[in-house]
C-alpha cells in the first residue's frame, strides 16, 4: 500500500535521516522508534505532504499491484503530537467535528464512546477531562470511519496500562479489517509489527 | 542567472564597471541639471529639484513593481535569488521613496509655502512608503530568512494589486473633498533644454539603483550561504 | 467513500465548530465591540462636544474605529488551530484549503464584524451623524468590515506565532483602499450624491479579494510547515 | 570663476532648497551603498574568526 525508497530529509544542511526504506501492506503495522529529535515526526509529516522538501521516493497504491499507484494520502488518518482536542467543546463535539466524524450519526458516536470508555463524559466540556480521557477521545476518532492507513505520532504517551491495552486491542481489531498502522514511539511496543530504529540509521 | 554562486561570480566582474557607469551618468545628469540647464521663467531656480525629485519618484514606483514580479517568481517557482532580490531591493526602494517625499516637501515649502498638501500624488507616495516599511518590518521579524522571503513575496504581490487601487481611490477621494489647487505636473510641455538633463538623470539614477542592488544582493548572498563550500572558497579565500 | 458534498460538509463543519467555540468564549465577540465603543468615545473627549464638528467628522470616526477593531480582533484567528494540530487536518484533507480558511474568516466576521456594525448604528447617534446617511453607513461597513476580516486573516497568517501588533502593522497600509472607498461613499451620501458607483467598486474589490486573499492566506500559513 | 560658483550656491535665494535636496539624496544613497559593504566586511571578519 505504501512503499518508501531511500527517503532523506535535511533541515538547514543537517541530515535528519537518510536511507530510510520501508513498505507497509494492508493489515500491516510498522513502528518507527527513536529518541527525541531523531526525526520520527518528520517522517510522518513528510509522508502526508506537510513537509515539502525531501529526496527519495514515496509510492502509494490502493491494491497490491504497485503498478496502479497514485492514490496519494486520501485515505489516511493522521494524529499528530498535538491531538487537537478543543477544551471548550464537549467530548461529543470533539468527536463529531473531526476529519472522521462529520458524517457519523449520534448512535455511531455513542457506540464509539462506549468502546473507548468515555460514554459517561460525552456531554462534558473537554477542559474538565483528564489528559488520559482526552487521549481516549482521540482514540475514538480512529474508529469513526475506516481509513486504509493510520499515521499516529506517539499514541501511547499519557496513557495508563488500561489505555495501552485498549489501543493494542483496537489496533489488532482494525488490522483484521485491513487497516494498517504507522506508529512512532520512544521504545518498542508489544504490537505485532515491523520495527525501524531511527537512531542507528543516523550514525555518522 | 538563477544560482547564487553564478550571480556572485558574475557580479564580482561587472560590479566595478557598473559602479563607474553609474557614477558617470548620475553625476553628468545632476551636473547638467543643477549647473547648466536654463532657469525656469515661472519658478526660478528652485525647479532644479526636479532633477532629484522626479527620477527618485520614478524609481520608487518601478522598484516596487520589480519586487512584485520577483515576489510572483519566488512564490510560483521558489527561486531563491528572487526572494533575496526583494530583500535587497526593499530598503533601496524605501530610500528613493523617502527622497521623493522629502524633496517634494522642500519644493512645496518654497513654491506653495507649506510642507505638505493632501494631494493625491503625495498621499499615494506616502502610502507606498508605508508598504515598503511593512515589507521591511515583516522580513526583519522572521528569523528563518528563506521563510521571510516567501512571506514578503506574498505582501509584494498583494501590494501590486492594491497600489493601482490606492492611486485611483486617492484621486476620487481628492476630487470629492476639495479641488486640488496644485499639481506636481503643472509645468506643461518642458523645453528640450530642461527635458534632456532630466532624461540623463533618470538613466543615471537607474544605473545607480542597479549598482546598489547588485552591491546589496552580494552581501545578502554571502550572508545566506556563509556556511556553503563555495562561499568558503571564493569569499573567505582558499587558504586555511 | 466518496461523498458528493464533501467540500460543503467540511465548510459547514468548520463554520459550526468555530461558531460554537466563539460563543462559548465571550471575549471573542465582546473585546472588539468594547474596543470599538471606547475608541468612538475618545473622539468627542479629544475634539470637544461641539455638535457641528462631531457631525461632520462622524462618518470618518466610525469608519476608522470599525476598521481598527475588526483588524485587531482577527489577530488570533489561526493561532489556536495551528498550535493544537487542527490546522494539520485541514492541510491533509483533500478539500481545497482556502475554502476552509474562508469558512473561518466568514465565521469570524459574523461573530466580530456584525456586532460592530450594530454598535456603529448606536454610535452614529452619539456623534450626531446626519440621519439620512445611516443606510449608506451600514452598507459601506458591511463590505468594509468583511474586507478587513479577510486582510486581517492574511496578516494573522503572516505573523503566526509572532507579536500581535506586527500583523496589524503589516496589514494597515493595505487597508487604505477600503478606508478611502468607505469614506468616499459616506461623503457622497452626505452631499446627497449618487454613491452606487463606489459601492459597486467595493463589491468588485470584495469579489476579487475573497478568493485572492484566501489563497494568499493559505500560502502564508504553509510557510509554517517548512 | 568664484562669482559663478557663488551664483551656483545661492541661485537667487533658492539655492539652499536645491542643495538641501541634493544632500538628502546623497545621504540616503550612500547609506544604502555603505551598509551592505559594512555588512560584508563583518561577515568576512566573523567567518575568518571561525576558521
Amino acid at each position: 500500500m505504501l512503499k518508501v525508497v531511500n527517503l532523506e530529509c535535511h533541515r538547514s544542511d543537517e541530515v535528519i535521516f537518510k536511507d530510510l526504506n520501508f513498505k507497509i501492506d494492508r493489515g500491516d503495522n510498522l513502528e518507527i522508534i527513536g529518541s527525541n529529535g531523531s526525526g520520527k515526526t518528520t517522517v510522518l509529516r513528510l509522508l502526508l505532504g506537510l513537509i515539502p522538501s525531501f529526496s527519495g521516493e514515496i509510492h502509494w497504491s490502493t491494491s497490491q499491484d504497485s503498478s496502479k499507484s497514485e492514490e496519494n494520502y486520501t485515505s489516511c488518518f493522521y494524529q499528530g503530537h498535538q491531538i487537537g482536542i478543543k477544551p471548550l467543546l464537549t467530548a461529543y463535539e470533539n468527536l463529531k467535528f473531526s476529519t472522521s466524524g462529520f458524517n457519523s450519526s449520534d448512535d455511531e458516536i455513542a457506540l464509539v464512546a462506549k468502546r473507548v470508555g468515555i460514554e459517561g463524559f460525552l456531554n462534558r466540556r473537554s477542559s474538565d477531562l483528564s489528559a488520559g480521557q482526552k487521549k481516549r477521545i482521540a482514540i475514538g476518532r480512529w474508529l469513526l470511519k475506516d481509513f486504509n492507513l493510520y499515521l499516529l505520532d506517539e499514541p501511547f504517551t499519557a496513557l495508563d496500562d488500561k489505555g495501552v491495552k485498549l489501543i493494542e486491542d483496537i489496533i489488532a481489531e482494525m488490522n483484521s479489517r485491513g487497516s494498517s498502522f504507522l506508529i512512532t514511539g520512544h521504545r518498542p511496543s508489544r504490537l505485532k509489527s515491523h520495527k525501524i530504529y531511527l537512531d542507528q540509521k543516523n550514525e555518522r | 542567472m538563477g544560482s547564487p554562486p553564478f550571480f556572485y561570480r558574475w557580479s564580482t566582474t561587472f560590479s566595478p564597471w557598473l559602479a563607474l557607469l553609474a557614477v558617470i551618468v548620475f553625476s553628468a545628469g545632476l551636473f547638467w541639471g543643477i549647473g547648466f540647464a536654463p532657469t525656469d521663467y515661472k519658478q526660478g531656480d528652485v525647479y532644479r529639484i526636479i532633477y532629484i525629485h522626479v527620477p527618485s519618484a520614478i524609481l520608487a514606483e518601478s522598484i516596487y513593481v520589480l519586487m512584485a514580479v520577483c515576489g510572483f517568481i519566488s512564490m510560483v517557482w521558489r527561486a531563491k535569488i528572487a526572494g533575496m532580490l526583494i530583500t535587497s531591493a526593499a530598503p533601496i526602494g524605501a530610500g528613493f521613496t523617502l527622497i521623493a517625499l522629502v524633496t517634494g516637501s522642500i519644493w512645496g515649502q518654497f513654491t506653495w509655502g507649506t510642507w505638505w498638501v493632501w494631494d493625491a500624488r503625495l498621499t499615494s507616495t506616502l502610502i507606498l512608503f508605508f508598504l515598503y516599511s511593512a515589507i521591511i518590518g515583516l522580513h526583519s521579524s522572521i528569523e528563518n530568512k528563506a521563510k521571510a522571503d516567501r512571506a514578503v513575496s506574498i505582501l509584494a504581490v498583494l501590494g501590486v494589486v492594491i497600489v493601482p487601487i490606492i492611486k485611483k481611490s486617492v484621486d476620487w477621494w481628492q476630487t470629492l473633498h476639495q479641488s486640488s489647487t496644485f499639481t506636481l505636473t503643472s509645468s506643461p510641455s518642458m523645453s528640450p533644454d530642461m527635458y534632456q538633463p532630466l532624461f540623463v538623470c533618470v538613466l543615471g539614477f537607474s544605473f545607480l539603483f542597479i549598482f546598489m542592488l547588485t552591491n546589496s544582493l552580494r552581501g545578502e548572498i554571502i550572508f545566506r550561504e556563509r556556511d556553503k563550500l563555495w562561499v568558503k572558497n571564493q569569499f573567505f579565500g582558499q587558504e586555511r | 467513500m466518496n461523498d458528493r458534498n464533501n467540500t460543503l460538509d467540511w465548510f459547514m463543519l468548520v463554520m459550526r465548530r468555530d461558531l460554537i467555540l466563539s460563543f462559548r468564549r465571550s471575549a471573542t465577540y465582546l473585546t472588539p465591540l468594547i474596543f470599538f465603543l471606547i475608541v468612538v468615545t475618545f473622539f468627542p473627549l479629544a475634539l470637544g462636544p461641539s455638535q457641528s464638528l462631531l457631525s461632520s467628522l462622524a462618518a470618518g470616526i466610525i469608519w476608522i474605529s470599525a476598521l481598527l477593531s475588526s483588524l485587531l480582533a482577527v489577530e488570533g484567528i489561526f493561532s489556536e488551530d495551528y498550535q493544537d494540530g487542527t490546522m494539520d487536518q485541514y492541510f491533509i484533507s483533500t478539500e481545497p484549503v482556502f475554502v476552509l480558511i474562508f469558512a473561518k474568516v466568514l465565521c469570524h466576521w459574523l461573530v466580530c464584524g456584525a456586532p460592530i456594525i450594530l454598535a456603529s448604528i448606536i454610535s452614529s447617534l452619539f456623534l450626531y451623524l446626519p440621519s439620512g446617511v445611516l443606510f449608506a453607513l451600514i452598507e459601506s461597513l458591511l463590505m468594509g468590515t468583511f474586507f478587513m476580516s479577510l486582510l486581517g486573516a492574511l496578516g494573522a497568517a503572516l505573523a503566526l506565532g509572532r507579536s500581535a501588533i506586527l500583523s496589524a502593522i503589516i496589514v494597515l497600509p493595505f487597508s487604505i483602499p477600503t478606508l478611502l472607498m468607505g469614506t468616499a461613499i459616506m461623503t457622497a451620501a452626505i452631499n446627497q450624491q449618487d454613491y452606487s458607483g463606489f459601492l459597486s467598486i467595493m463589491g468588485a474589490m470584495l469579489a476579487i479579494g475573497i478568493p485572492g486573499l484566501c489563497l494568499l492566506t493559505v500560502e502564508a500559513i504553509k510557510l509554517n510547515y517548512e | 570663476m568664484l562669482d559663478s560658483l557663488h551664483v551656483l550656491f545661492i541661485m537667487d535665494g533658492s539655492g539652499p532648497y536645491v542643495w538641501l535636496c541634493f544632500f538628502v539624496l546623497m545621504f540616503v544613497v550612500s547609506v544604502n551603498i555603505i551598509l551592505p559593504i559594512i555588512r560584508m566586511k563583518k561577515i568576512y571578519k566573523e567567518g575568518r574568526l571561525e576558521d
